[in-house]
């Protein structure tokens, strides 16, 4: 490439500078800019606000490898320049239109200081213009350096602002086994401090050039000539490990993040759930939360030693609260389970919503305590032991998510899973072949509300109480935004879109006014991007991309399949 | 035959949909008896009566007008446009924030009360079409060949997309939607009591649901878009620019949605970020509860909803005894939801639809 | 010969329109019938009235002494009958393997709990399943192909596929929707072979609507000729040839003096 | 990019348990020590703490106490927060700073802010502020009690804004021997000891049951009106408050002619007024959120029957927001909320001006000033109970730091004169009802007189 493309060079320099504009003007920028990434340095809203120009330079340098340095860097110095214009237009805007925040609310004084580096306004955005501008000369010039040192390179960088962004996570784990002295060195309130970002930069880098240069190619041979008995040995090595790991995980995390891991594992449990419907029978369940809230109500009262409850020991609730879910699930699944695909998704999201407002209805505030919910949850005990902190909790989750992650792989691989299979694939053709439709459908929302059932129960314990606001229409969008986000159908997908959509705002917490923009955002790019997920399961992974990759006969990609079915997400 | 082989041939799922169909009518039939001849809960006299049923009416007016967006967009690609209910949002912040306050505070509100009513609904209509073409461009139009759930999906990412958005640029406090004086207080048509917004409600839903049902029949555009929503493969052999019908339908769809927002300003003078979510989800509902994909049932269905939600909850629940009736009533709105589709998912006057469409 | 299947008087109605109008029809007990007719003759709808897919507003089915009136298409295909379609409706993204085992759940009887508790009896009647999977594909001459997508077979192989997948269940009546629609000559002449050696090997009655008429006429023992819904003809191949409301129906009123129905006349596209 | 992504994963997850070992096995002997000093530090406490005491302290302080073992010992049951020398004193807050609620716990934390700033010091040590999010929910409240009590120097807490997030963090705190001043939780159940009251759970809010009674006092005895109606939202908060005037009202001698609810998210509230207008209540209570609060407001006014009502709303909407956004309707209505007109020079000469200076905005709320008495308790209580070193380090024992708080009595705060009940009710229970004028909020009367 030896002319710049100046049509694409502007159009996603302005399509940057949009995406930063929206950040700022929605208030994304100034709140994110409270977080510090690199302390003194770099801020999370520096960072979102940056990110744009630098990915913009970084795109309109292409992908060919012959390229002339000079017009790859223009390229990338205007891309990043157009990125930062929209935002020091509204610099310029916000300078003689004073009333401006009664319109647009976030437009405050704190963001225009923060886009402007603190300066006065004029030097501030030339500022910003030449930083963003110079993002983008970096972003391009990203593709002059050689690809085996800029591989590491980004790997190393991208880990940087990886581990300061979720400094909690090694903060907490270092407060578990160093002095406090030692830490504070490293990490000061929030984010790292700049030396400690550039040893662990430098750590990085190290480790990534060293796997680069010395590792990568034997590693490859390596797998390339490893016998199918070796794989499985070391799969199962890797299964015991990470089992051990995951038994003594606590005494590492410390107490605050073994709470968020069992927050994680809450949701993983549901989504495991979910995944059964959605993934496995195709049934979209936009109600999900409605057989949550029945696992946690049923055990509640059952075990809450208030007014209102019966004192029951809290192993025979568990497994009540699980059936009634279940119960509950067949007995709602039975009419609608006639229904297909999006009326399925609807009925079910209105099945959520009347359970919604019947558990804070006065109609049933003498039954389950409406508004005021049910306090004094009963806690689980094996004789004079009882469960009290996160860590208990967190075995009593992990067990919950081992079993259901044991049934629903062996329900896959079953009779039962090729039956879903068959039905989310083709209904008609499913009952053809003698497949009971209601029944197998039944079966997966039984299940999938068992699992639900199950969360629902140890969330009550867990928290001590339960009330009617813990089961919003928001729980049961979240629990599908994991399976989508992790890889529909993929049971370790589930737990990496758990970890990511639950663990990582619940370290954020500057997200959680943005978390639902971010939801939405991260649905639509999915589904146009990745339609798979992050780790989607071999099933799914061969029929999003089956006319792609594989074609043994070029006739079939054009055969009548392929108008006629349509795999449910 | 043998009692076990009956009992074998017994269909438990009809058993179990006859006993919710009993359980229900009973529960209507108990609650309205017991409402009406044995005084249960507060007694009402007639003009309360015509309050519950006029502002049901108007209540639906606005639901048949969301409505609309659904049922077309249904009609045509076959998705539940989830998101369409933030189309209705975005007018109403938008003309809110942006045209309606300044207007008022300048004072010409009530000098020119007209022309502030139709600078208020273009910006309104703007914003909305906008906010839908932009969603159709980026999260429908690139998914149209794509299993049918995926569209629902980048729907409901869409939905809180917009909802958010609105709330970073706005606020997320409630604004008040500045009402001409004039058209505060009563007025007094047929012998009928009317607040005057619910009035103008009622009339320009309904002019407007005749004039798009005039629009679809009648004109070019219309009939493209009727050809593009039977088959888009002929129509585009036939020379319809199919993508082009398609964002007509959706733009019409939100077009109608601001115009809703405005009414829907009118009456309950205000407006704020989330307020698009629960309308969109009743209107959906209403959209199924005539029959999706036809205009005249979307229309038949608000007002339908309207009524059901208004009187309902006065009229059932407590007759049934339920403490907080209102509270419910959303539950009332929902449980037809199901119902319907449950048992008549062509809707009320809703054809049936083809094998392949359900 | 007994009839395995009866149909009498058999309705049904698309709103105004009706589809199947007072058809009485019969196939004798491993015999091969076929349905033939022009298009939109309601031959695919009566296919779908045996299967259950449609309920028939009026008239009975009789499937073996049993009344299919009412049942539920799972309920029907577990009494022995199993169908192909005309555009193949395979289960595109599971292997061909699964489809087989899919095909066979009529025969198949363990709990859904099963394999999570890894009880005994399920694990034998999976081996056992896949076992038997493997051999009907290699029946169908599918031999190492079990492992690969049913969308990326090849078309002739779908078809097999399709057709093996309908066997799995070990019917006793296959129904088959125009199993040599799309295909050559040469393939043509293999199914049709194919087919007749089902029934001569394995003893399976079969119903065939077909367009191509040198597969119907070379097979058929006994054929009904649909026009409008209505049964307008019925005989063996050589009464039907000669038929001249049959001619009128495929060529048109003013064809029917002048016209003798040869086989290569009535050949028309899928 | 995929890969890239999934290296950068693994890379962190490498990193990890790289810092893990290499933690584990440089510390490994001052862990075993701590082990070795927990189980000494436990004899000597025999406590009443079950055994699911928090570990983490022990570890952590273990270490420290060695240092300034020669002058002082941790005598308390409960355990003791040393503070080394020029470490800072830590109080951590738990308020809703997310979501809808904003708007209240942002308030609060600016009064505990205020709070820090007007008292930099104590006993030598400087005071820091760790600032949880309690999510206005049980499970907020629940994740922000864990985080909090993970860091064994933090001596107590403010919070929370909202009551369903009081509830778990009160066990959670109880539990690992915290204490927790609450500046807006009213719900009667969190100091009631049948329902969910734990040792330590102090809070300068006032009881529900008051303001509701205040309320019910008002429009009976004051306005002289004899029926009367309420609604909620479904909310705890609304909900408690509603039945608490209800209740009162009845108890009074009126007439309770309608107690309804409506859904916080409602469009069409015509049919709920319509019902209640056939009542003919006087006077309608409706202590709601926004937009809810508005929305009734607004068609109060047109129903037919509810003319002459009068309208009355709590704390929930009292900001100047709520009269923007019922322009007009809200004039003449009543809302009840804590007694901001306090006599006393410091609010309004200080407070406010410094409020001003330091935020930029007038308070948004009333709950700043019940967060600023409590962060001043609770430092109090610090300063009273502190071990002082030679060096400057400090030991503060646990349970007398409850004690000192629970022994508050005639307390002059900004909200009045402040006395903890057994129960932790601390707050000099005045509510004032203000009455719309002119779009102001103008003071009528007070439950104090």
């Amino acid at each position: 490439m030896n002319t710049i493309n100046w049509r694409r060079v502007i159009q996603v320099g302005l399509i940057m500078g949009v995406v930063v504009l929206i950040a700022s003007i929605i208030g994304m920028v100034q709140t994110f800019d409270e977080r510090d990434m690199i302390a003194g340095l770099l801020t999370l809203g520096q960072l979102l606000l940056f990110a744009p120009a630098f990915y913009g330079g970084f795109s309109v340098a292409g992908k060919d490898e012959r390229r002339a340095p000079v017009p790859t860097l223009l390229a990338g110095l205007l891309a990043g320049a157009l990125a930062a214009v929209p935002v020091v237009l509204l610099v310029a805007l916000a300078g003689f239109w004073t009333t401006i925040r009664d319109y647009f609310v976030n437009v405050s004084p704190q963001l225009i200081e923060i886009l402007t580096f603190g300066r006065e306004s004029v030097s501030g955005s030339l500022l910003l213009l030449g930083v963003m501008a110079g993002l983008g000369l970096l972003g391009a010039a990203i593709h002059l350096i050689p690809q085996r040192v800029r591989r590491p390179f980004i790997n190393a960088t991208m880990f940087t602002l990886v581990f300061s962004l979720f400094s909690d996570v090694p903060l907490n784990i270092a407060n578990q086994f160093l002095s406090r002295d030692l830490v504070r060195l490293v990490f000061p309130s929030k984010g790292i401090t700049v030396v400690a970002a550039v040893v662990i930069f430098a750590l990085a880098l190290a480790v990534a050039l060293w796997w680069e240069f010395s590792g990568r190619a034997r590693r490859q041979q390596q797998q390339a000539t490893i016998t199918p008995e070796a794989r499985r040995r070391n799969s199962l090595i890797v299964m015991v490990v990470s089992l051990a790991l995951l038994l003594v995980l606590p005494r590492i995390l410390g107490i605050f993040l073994t709470n968020v891991v069992a927050q994680v594992g809450t949701f993983v449990l549901m989504a495991l759930g979910l995944n059964i419907v959605v993934g496995f029978a195709g049934l979209l369940d936009l109600g999900y939360v409605a057989f949550f809230a029945v696992g946690a109500y049923v055990t509640a009262l059952l075990t809450s030693t208030g007014d209102l409850g019966l004192g029951v020991n809290f192993w025979i609730a568990m497994p009540i609260g699980v059936i009634a879910a279940v119960l509950f699930g067949i007995v709602l699944g039975i009419p609608v389970l006639r229904l297909r695909g999006d009326y399925l998704a609807i009925v079910t999201l209105g099945f959520g919503e009347i359970i919604r407002v019947l558990v804070r209805s006065d109609l049933l505030k003498p039954v389950i305590g409406g508004a005021q919910g049910i306090l004094d949850v009963g806690r689980p005990n094996f004789g004079s032991f009882t469960f009290v902190t996160p860590e208990h909790y967190y075995y009593l989750i992990l067990a919950g998510c081992m079993l259901a992650l044991f049934i629903a792989w062996r329900l896959r691989d079953g009779r039962a899973g090729r039956q879903w299979m068959a039905v989310r694939e083709d209904e008609d053709v499913a009952e053809a072949v003698g497949i009971n439709l209601v029944g197998t459908k039944l079966l997966a929302f039984a299940i999938g509300a068992g699992f639900a059932g199950l969360a629902g129960a140890i969330f009550g314990s867990r928290v001590g109480s339960v009330f009617p606001n813990s089961f919003e229409l928001l729980i049961s969008i979240n629990v599908l935004a994991i399976i989508i986000v992790g890889g529909v159908g993929s049971l370790p997908g589930v737990v990496l879109g758990a970890f990511v959509l639950v663990g990582l705002p619940e370290l954020l917490r500057e997200f959680v006014e943005f978390r639902l923009l971010i939801y939405g955002i991260l649905l639509i790019v999915m589904m146009l991007v990745r339609p798979e997920g992050l780790w989607p399961s071999a099933v799914r992974r061969r029929e999003l991309h089956a006319a792609e990759t594989d074609e043994p006969s070029v006739a079939a990609a054009e055969g009548p399949l392929h108008e006629e079915v349509q795999p449910l997400v | 035959m043998t009692l076990s082989q009956r009992l074998r041939d017994i269909d438990w799922i009809d058993v179990w949909l006859w006993v919710f169909r009993v359980v229900i009518i009973l529960g209507v039939v108990i609650g309205i008896t017991r409402k009406l001849f044995f005084g249960a809960g507060t007694t009402y006299d007639s003009s309360d009566w015509i309050d519950f049923f006029i502002s049901g009416l108007s209540q639906g007016g606005l639901y048949a007008l969301i409505a609309l967006g659904y049922t077309m967009v249904y009609g045509v690609l076959f998705m539940i446009n989830f998101a369409h209910g933030e189309f209705f949002m975005s007018g109403a912040m938008a003309s809110t924030y942006l045209i309606a306050s300044t207007l008022a505070a300048s004072g010409f509100i009530n000098e020119q009360p007209i022309l502030y009513l139709v600078l208020v609904t273009v910006a309104a209509v703007l914003t909305s079409m906008g906010v839908s073409l932009l969603t159709e461009r980026i999260a429908y139009r690139p998914l149209r060949r794509a299993p049918r759930l995926v569209p629902l999906i980048t729907a409901i990412g869409a939905s809180f997309f917009w909802q958010y958005i609105f709330r970073g640029l706005f606020g997320s406090a409630v604004k008040a939607f500045p009402v001409p004086t004039i058209l505060e207080g009563r007025v007094n048509v047929f012998g009928l009591d009317f607040l005057k917004v619910r009035l103008i409600v009622i009339i320009v839903s309904i002019l407007a649901l005749i004039g798009l049902y005039l629009f679809v029949q009648k004109t070019k555009t219309g009939k493209s878009i009727r050809a593009v929503a039977e088959d888009k493969d002929v129509a585009a052999l036939m020379g319809i620019d199919v993508d082009r019908a398609i964002a007509t339908t959706f733009a019409i769809g939100a077009m109608m949605a601001g115009i809703a927002a405005v009414l829907w300003g009118l009456v309950f003078k205000q407006v704020i970020f989330s307020m698009g979510f629960v309308p969109g989800i009743k209107a959906f509902t209403a959209a199924v509860l005539g029959g999706i994909g036809s205009i005249p049932g979307a229309a038949l269905g608000g007002f339908f909803l309207g009524v059901i939600e208004a009187v309902g909850p006065p009229l059932i629940l407590e007759g049934l005894g339920a403490p907080g009736a209102h509270q419910l009533k959303d539950v009332t709105a929902f449980l037809l939801l199901v119902l319907v589709l449950i048992f008549r998912p062509q809707g009320i006057i809703g054809e049936r639809l083809a094998e392949k469409k359900a | 010969m007994a009839n395995i299947l009866e149909a009498t008087n058999v309705t049904k109605r698309f709103g105004g329109l009706v589809a199947v109008n007072r058809l009485d029809f019969a196939i004798p007990e491993g015999g091969i019938v076929s349905i033939i007719g022009p298009n939109g003759a309601g031959k695919t709808t009566f296919f779908n009235c045996i299967t259950g897919f449609y309920q028939i507003d009026d008239g009975d089915i009789v499937f073996n002494g049993t009344s299919l009136k009412g049942r539920s298409p799972d309920k029907i295909t577990r009494l022995g009958i199993a169908r192909t379609y005309q555009n193949i409706r395979l289960f595109a993204y599971m292997s061909a393997i699964e489809n087989i085992l899919a095909g066979m759940e009529p025969r198949l009887n363990s709990p859904w709990f099963g394999p999570v508790l890894g009880l005994p009896g399920t694990r034998a009647e999976e081996e056992k399943a896949v076992e038997e999977a493997r051999q009907l594909l290699r029946f169908v001459g599918l031999r190492g192909k079990g492992d690969s997508l049913a969308r990326n077979l090849p078309y002739g192989d779908q078809r097999r596929l399709e057709i093996a997948r309908a066997l799995a269940g070990n019917p006793r009546l296959l129904l088959l929707d125009e199993p040599t629609a799309g295909m050559n000559p040469r393939e043509t002449a293999e199914t049709t072979e194919f087919i007749r050696n089902l029934r001569d090997e394995i003893g399976i009655t079969i119903l065939l609507i077909e367009h191509d008429m040198r597969v119907v006429m070379g097979i058929s023992e006994d054929i009904t000729v649909l026009d409008y819904g209505e049964k307008i003809a019925q005989g063996t191949p050589v009464e039907i040839q000669g038929n001249p409301r049959v001619i009128e129906a495929y060529l048109g009123r003013g064809a029917a003096g002048a016209a003798h129905l040869t086989v290569e006349s009535v050949e028309e596209p899928a | 990019m995929k890969r890239l992504s999934l290296l950068a994963l693994l890379a962190l997850i490498l990193s990890l348990a790289l810092v893990a070992c290499g933690g584990g096995a440089t510390t490994e002997t001052p862990v075993e020590e701590a082990v070795a000093t927990e189980a000494s530090t436990e004899e000597e406490a025999p406590a009443e703490e079950e055994a699911a005491t928090e570990e983490a302290p022990a570890e952590e302080e273990a270490p420290a106490e060695e240092e300034a073992a020669g002058s002082m010992e941790c005598t308390d049951a409960m355990g003791c927060v040393t503070v080394a020398p020029g470490d800072p004193i830590v109080i951590a807050s738990a308020l809703v700073i997310s979501g809808p609620n904003i708007e209240l716990g942002t308030d609060s934390q600016r009064g505990i802010e205020i709070a820090i700033s007007m008292r930099p010091e104590v006993l030598g040590h400087p005071v820091e502020l760790q600032a949880e999010d309690d999510g206005c929910s049980a499970e907020g409240g629940q994740a922000a009690g864990t985080k909090i009590v993970a860091n064994p120097q933090v001596v107590g807490i403010i919070g929370t804004s909202c009551s369903g997030a009081g509830v778990p963090l009160s066990a959670i705190m109880s539990d690992a021997g915290y204490l927790m001043i609450s500046p807006s939780n009213t719900s009667p159940a969190l100091t009631d000891p049948e329902q969910a009251w734990k040792p330590g759970y102090f809070r300068t809010a006032h009881n529900d049951l008051i303001q509701g009674a205040a309320m019910a006092t008002f429009a009976f005895e004051e306005l002289g009106l004899t029926k009367a109606a309420a609604i909620h939202d479904g909310d705890p908060y609304t909900e408690g408050l509603a039945s608490a005037f209800y209740d009162a009202f009845i108890a009074l001698g009126g007439e309770g002619v309608g107690f309804e609810a409506e859904a916080a998210d409602a469009t069409n509230v015509e049919p709920l007024l319509t019902s209640i207008a056939a009542a003919e209540p006087e006077f309608l209570f409706y202590p709601v959120f926004q937009p809810l609060a508005p929305l009734l407001t607004n068609t109060a006014k047109t129903v037919t029957g509810l003319e002459n009502t009068v309208l009355a709303a709590a704390d929930g909407v009292f900001s100047p927001s709520f009269i923007e956004a019922t322009p007009g309707t809200s004039e003449g209505m009543y809302l009840s909320g804590p007694d901001l007109s306090f006599d006393n020079a410091f609010y309004s000469e200080e407070f406010v001006p410094m409020y001003q200076e330091m935020f930029g905005s007038e308070p948004t709320n009333v709950y700043h000033a019940h967060a600023f008495d409590a962060t001043n308790i609770l430092l109090n209580a610090v300063e009273s109970v502190a071990q002082q070193g030679e060096d400057g380090t400090l030991i503060i024992g646990r349970q007398a730091l409850r004690d000192a708080v629970a022994a508050t009595s005639g307390y002059e705060g900004v909200t009045g004169t402040l006395t903890c009940s057994e129960f932790g009710d601390c707050a000099d229970a005045r509510i004032a009802v203000s009455k719309v004028e002119n779009g102001e909020f103008v003071p009528q009367w007070s439950n104090a007189e």
